[in-house]
């Protein structure tokens, strides 16, 4: 697949995260995307203190959906819920090498990760 | 190719027929015929007597006289000549209102909608989920200044098949011109043109067995139609279609339409066969729904949604395997297609799909194999679907 | 083609070069290239390279960038695309008045005039005897609202060439587009559009040992020149051309350009020295002279006029010898050639005009039997020619 | 030729009368066509009381031109003028087998005999 960065394909060959069990009382989920435009992200946070101990994912979408959702699944562990929310859409499409059509999946990631956090917020 | 890819992508193209090959390959010869068919001398008089032999086995696999068929450079050109051509030619005569399907191959939507930008009124008619178009609805959209209604035969992405016999006639009744995409049907399902009132009909080489880069248009005679050509500069195709005849690509299309007119009948059967092992022994893996008439379908093509996984991630998974994904994700739009959207396929199933379609060189073993590489493609991808739970 | 038919018309046509036929006769297998270029599996992308290499090979031989190619299905449609194309495109900005040549091929002249109908104003350089245009005579005929200029590089039937280094400069200080038909140069005089202001320049596959069926047009990308499409209905090409990429032919041209980069310098040298022999031995036959500049001239193309006899006859006569005689007999006028008369050559010798012309497969062998083949045949009609008088 | 009728063919490889040299009190001429159409037609004949008794053509054209010059002089002797005269185009062309592009030869084939016989008149 031209639109498939050496990053995305190793991501999608491999995800990481995406068969994690993850429950319990500081789990919080968030989801983005809309059927209609073909990408669906759902991300997984269980949370200790202000860090995020661990990440899972599910992912309805092309190569470059899932290689996100991986992606996040396996940066944030260990990170802090300040640095998480500080995270951007254009910063994970930087780090999987999306070509500029698919930047709208990067923006789908981010929302999942924001919808999470704030999750947890309203907890 | 790789030739450990199991190809079934016929819709897209075929590969060409040896019988096909060698044909072509003797014009591309020095000895062969390559002189410039406009020529007056020998080698020239030599050169159209094959374009015209290729004409008239082109115009008999679809019973029109070979003097109705004009060459053109693809499917893409015929429709878009046919479309503009009659629609420029006749809208003083005739009026400024177009109506064709929702479901129609780009090349005819988007010939249609340039023409908007001219002053011309386009009518989309709608389809259920079947995706087929009745009479009612023809009937009902018809008005007094409808200069052309165009619908296709078999669709593409589908395999749905219009009932043109019986909505050429209500088009006709009407006084508007008919024209139809062909391009899938031609040597898949019988066309007749001394049957059908049908005035222009596009037709390709390359989903037949024949070249890229060669197509046709048919153009009734009697009576006889008219169109403004979109080419000029040359005495050629009867000014409809100037530049050089390409001999080799047209001789290609009339040896692939008349091996056509011999073998079609085998190869739809051997295809509609291997059509239903594949969908046999897919639909086991649950949540896999046909999209459009089962009925009332093209022998070659088979399209198919596997709820919960999406259609491009699925043919990522698909290495070794050709098919078409059913969204149309190189273009700018992460939209699905429009073809699956028309029919109400709902938006998660429309992004799940993928065509699968056969040809003269598929055999069971190709099924087989695609169905594992499918299967392994579905379960891994449903494993982190958040929408499908098995 | 009869194999002792002496072949002088590569103007009109050129055979395949044997490596050419063999790089396309690789993407005509069932195992080679066939997939179509669009499609996103494997096979798909396999063509596409193809495709993008073939596309860098034509952009090689012009100094152009590939992403500056867009591939067409003939040249006619190269000058359709670029005159049209640009023309429909700038008339709101700039304005709707047209500069091109009488003696350009039809394909530029009919597309020109067909504008006409939508309210553009062309108007047509005369060329003295030589064919020529001058710098003074453009700029005399360039207005503010002139939106594009089209001039021909080296004609097709005189094989005069136009100094568009001299006229490009031009154009492009008027703020005006430039076209240039450079069909017969391309491989036989340079062409360089990092040094050319050049905006658009048409290409061909089948004058330069390359296939039937493909040719080119370069669009600047810098500062980036915009047309409006003549076909619509898919991505390909920029959206500048829908419809499926045909891999063969493309690749066959690509690899004729790439041949033409390494072998154009010897070929043009050779053929320029059986043009000069065969002038020589025929203007010895008396009443014979040669059509446009002799020092202003493609190394291909001779165009000779024999005193006192028609070319249709003398084209008659000339049994197993392939060239082009002057005159349009075949369609419906029996008018001659509109370059001649437009160069002011008298009707008597427009009407007695013969083009030769040569390539890489030409020897000096040919030249000699054409030379006994015509003498015989001029010899023979001028006894009874009303108008020759030994 | 595609445009080449056998009729045609023969007349033109072959023609009639295009060498014999007639001259004479009894000889007349007519031409007729004109350069800028590409057909020019010249012909001789050696008339006898009121019968023909030989002729012979020059031609400038295309094949069917010379064709048209070479059935005339293979005709005409042993006419008689009034027959001559009533010959028309249209049957020449007919005779020969022209396709309907070339009519417009057979006519100044016409034209060529009918100057002849006028200028028989006028001596
Ligand atoms: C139904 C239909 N119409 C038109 C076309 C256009 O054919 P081509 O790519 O040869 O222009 C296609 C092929 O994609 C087709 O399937
Ligand atoms: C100068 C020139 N322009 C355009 C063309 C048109 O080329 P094609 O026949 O490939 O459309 C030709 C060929 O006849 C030509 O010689
Ligand atoms: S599916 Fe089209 S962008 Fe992902
Ligand atoms: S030359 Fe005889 S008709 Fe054209």
């Amino acid at each position: 697949m031209s639109l498939i960065s050496p990053q995305v394909e190793q991501h999608y060959r491999n995800p990481c995260g995406a068969d994690a069990v993850l429950t319990g009382d500081n789990v919080v989920s968030g989801r983005a995307g809309r059927l209609a435009t073909g990408a669906v992200l759902e991300l997984r946070l269980q949370i200790q203190g202000s860090t995020i101990e661990a990440a899972s994912f599910e992912a309805f979408g092309c190569p470059a959906t899932v290689a996100c959702g991986s992606w996040l699944a396996a940066w944030l562990p260990g990170r802090e819920l300040a640095e998480a929310a500080a995270l951007t859409g254009l910063e994970v499409a930087r780090q999987l090498a999306l070509p500029p059509l698919k930047t709208g999946v990067a923006l789908v990631a981010e929302d999942a990760l924001k919808a999470a956090l704030q999750a947890w917020q309203n907890d | 190719m790789a030739s450990d890819t199991v190809y079934l992508d016929y819709a897209a193209t075929t590969p060409l027929d040896p019988r096909v090959a060698e044909a072509m390959a003797m014009c591309l010869q020095r000895s062969g015929a390559f002189a410039n068919p406009a020529s007056q001398h020998e080698p020239g008089l030599q050169a159209a007597a094959l374009v015209e032999r290729a004409r008239a086995h082109v115009a008999a696999l679809i019973k029109a006289d070979p003097a109705e068929i004009v060459w053109t450079s693809c499917a893409t050109e015929s429709n878009n000549l046919a479309i503009k051509g009659a629609a420029r030619f006749y809208k003083q005569r005739r009026g400024r209102h177009i109506v064709t399907v929702r479901t129609e191959h780009k090349s005819v939507l988007e010939a249609c909608i340039a023409l908007e930008a001219e002053g011309f009124d386009i009518e989309f008619l709608e389809t259920g989920a079947e995706g087929r178009v009745t009479v009612e609805q023809l009937q009902k959209t018809l008005r007094e200044d409808t200069v052309l209604v165009s619908i296709m035969h078999a669709n593409n992405e589908t395999g749905v098949v219009q009932d043109i016999e019986r909505l050429a006639p209500i088009v006709k009744a009407n006084g508007s011109l008919l024209h139809v995409d062909a391009v899938q049907s031609a040597g898949r399902l019988t066309l007749d043109m001394q049957q059908w009132p049908v005035d222009l009909l596009s037709l390709s080489a390359h989903k037949l067995y024949g070249p890229k880069g060669v197509g046709a248009l048919y153009v009734r005679a009697r009576p006889r139609v008219r169109l403004q050509a979109l080419l000029h500069g040359g005495d050629q195709e009867g000014r409809l279609r100037p530049g050089t005849v390409p001999t080799h690509q047209v001789v290609g299309m009339g040896e692939a339409y008349r091996l056509a007119a011999e073998e079609a009948e085998a190869d739809n059967r051997r295809t509609a066969a291997l059509k239903q092992r594949l969908w046999h022994r897919l639909v086991e893996l649950d949540g896999v729904f046909r999209n459009g008439a089962e009925d009332a379908c093209a022998p070659h093509i088979i399209n198919l949604a596997f709820a919960g996984v999406h259609g491009e991630a699925l043919a990522a998974e698909l290495q070794g395997l050709a098919v078409a994904s059913g969204s149309a994700c190189t273009s700018a739009s992460a939209a699905p297609s429009h073809v699956l959207r028309a029919m109400g396929v709902p938006d998660q199933l429309a992004h799940s799909s993928l065509r699968f379609s056969f040809g003269r060189f598929s055999t069971e073993q190709d099924v087989d194999d695609a169905v594992e590489i499918v299967r392994a493609g579905v379960e891994r991808l449903r494993r982190f679907s958040p929408i499908w739970r098995a």
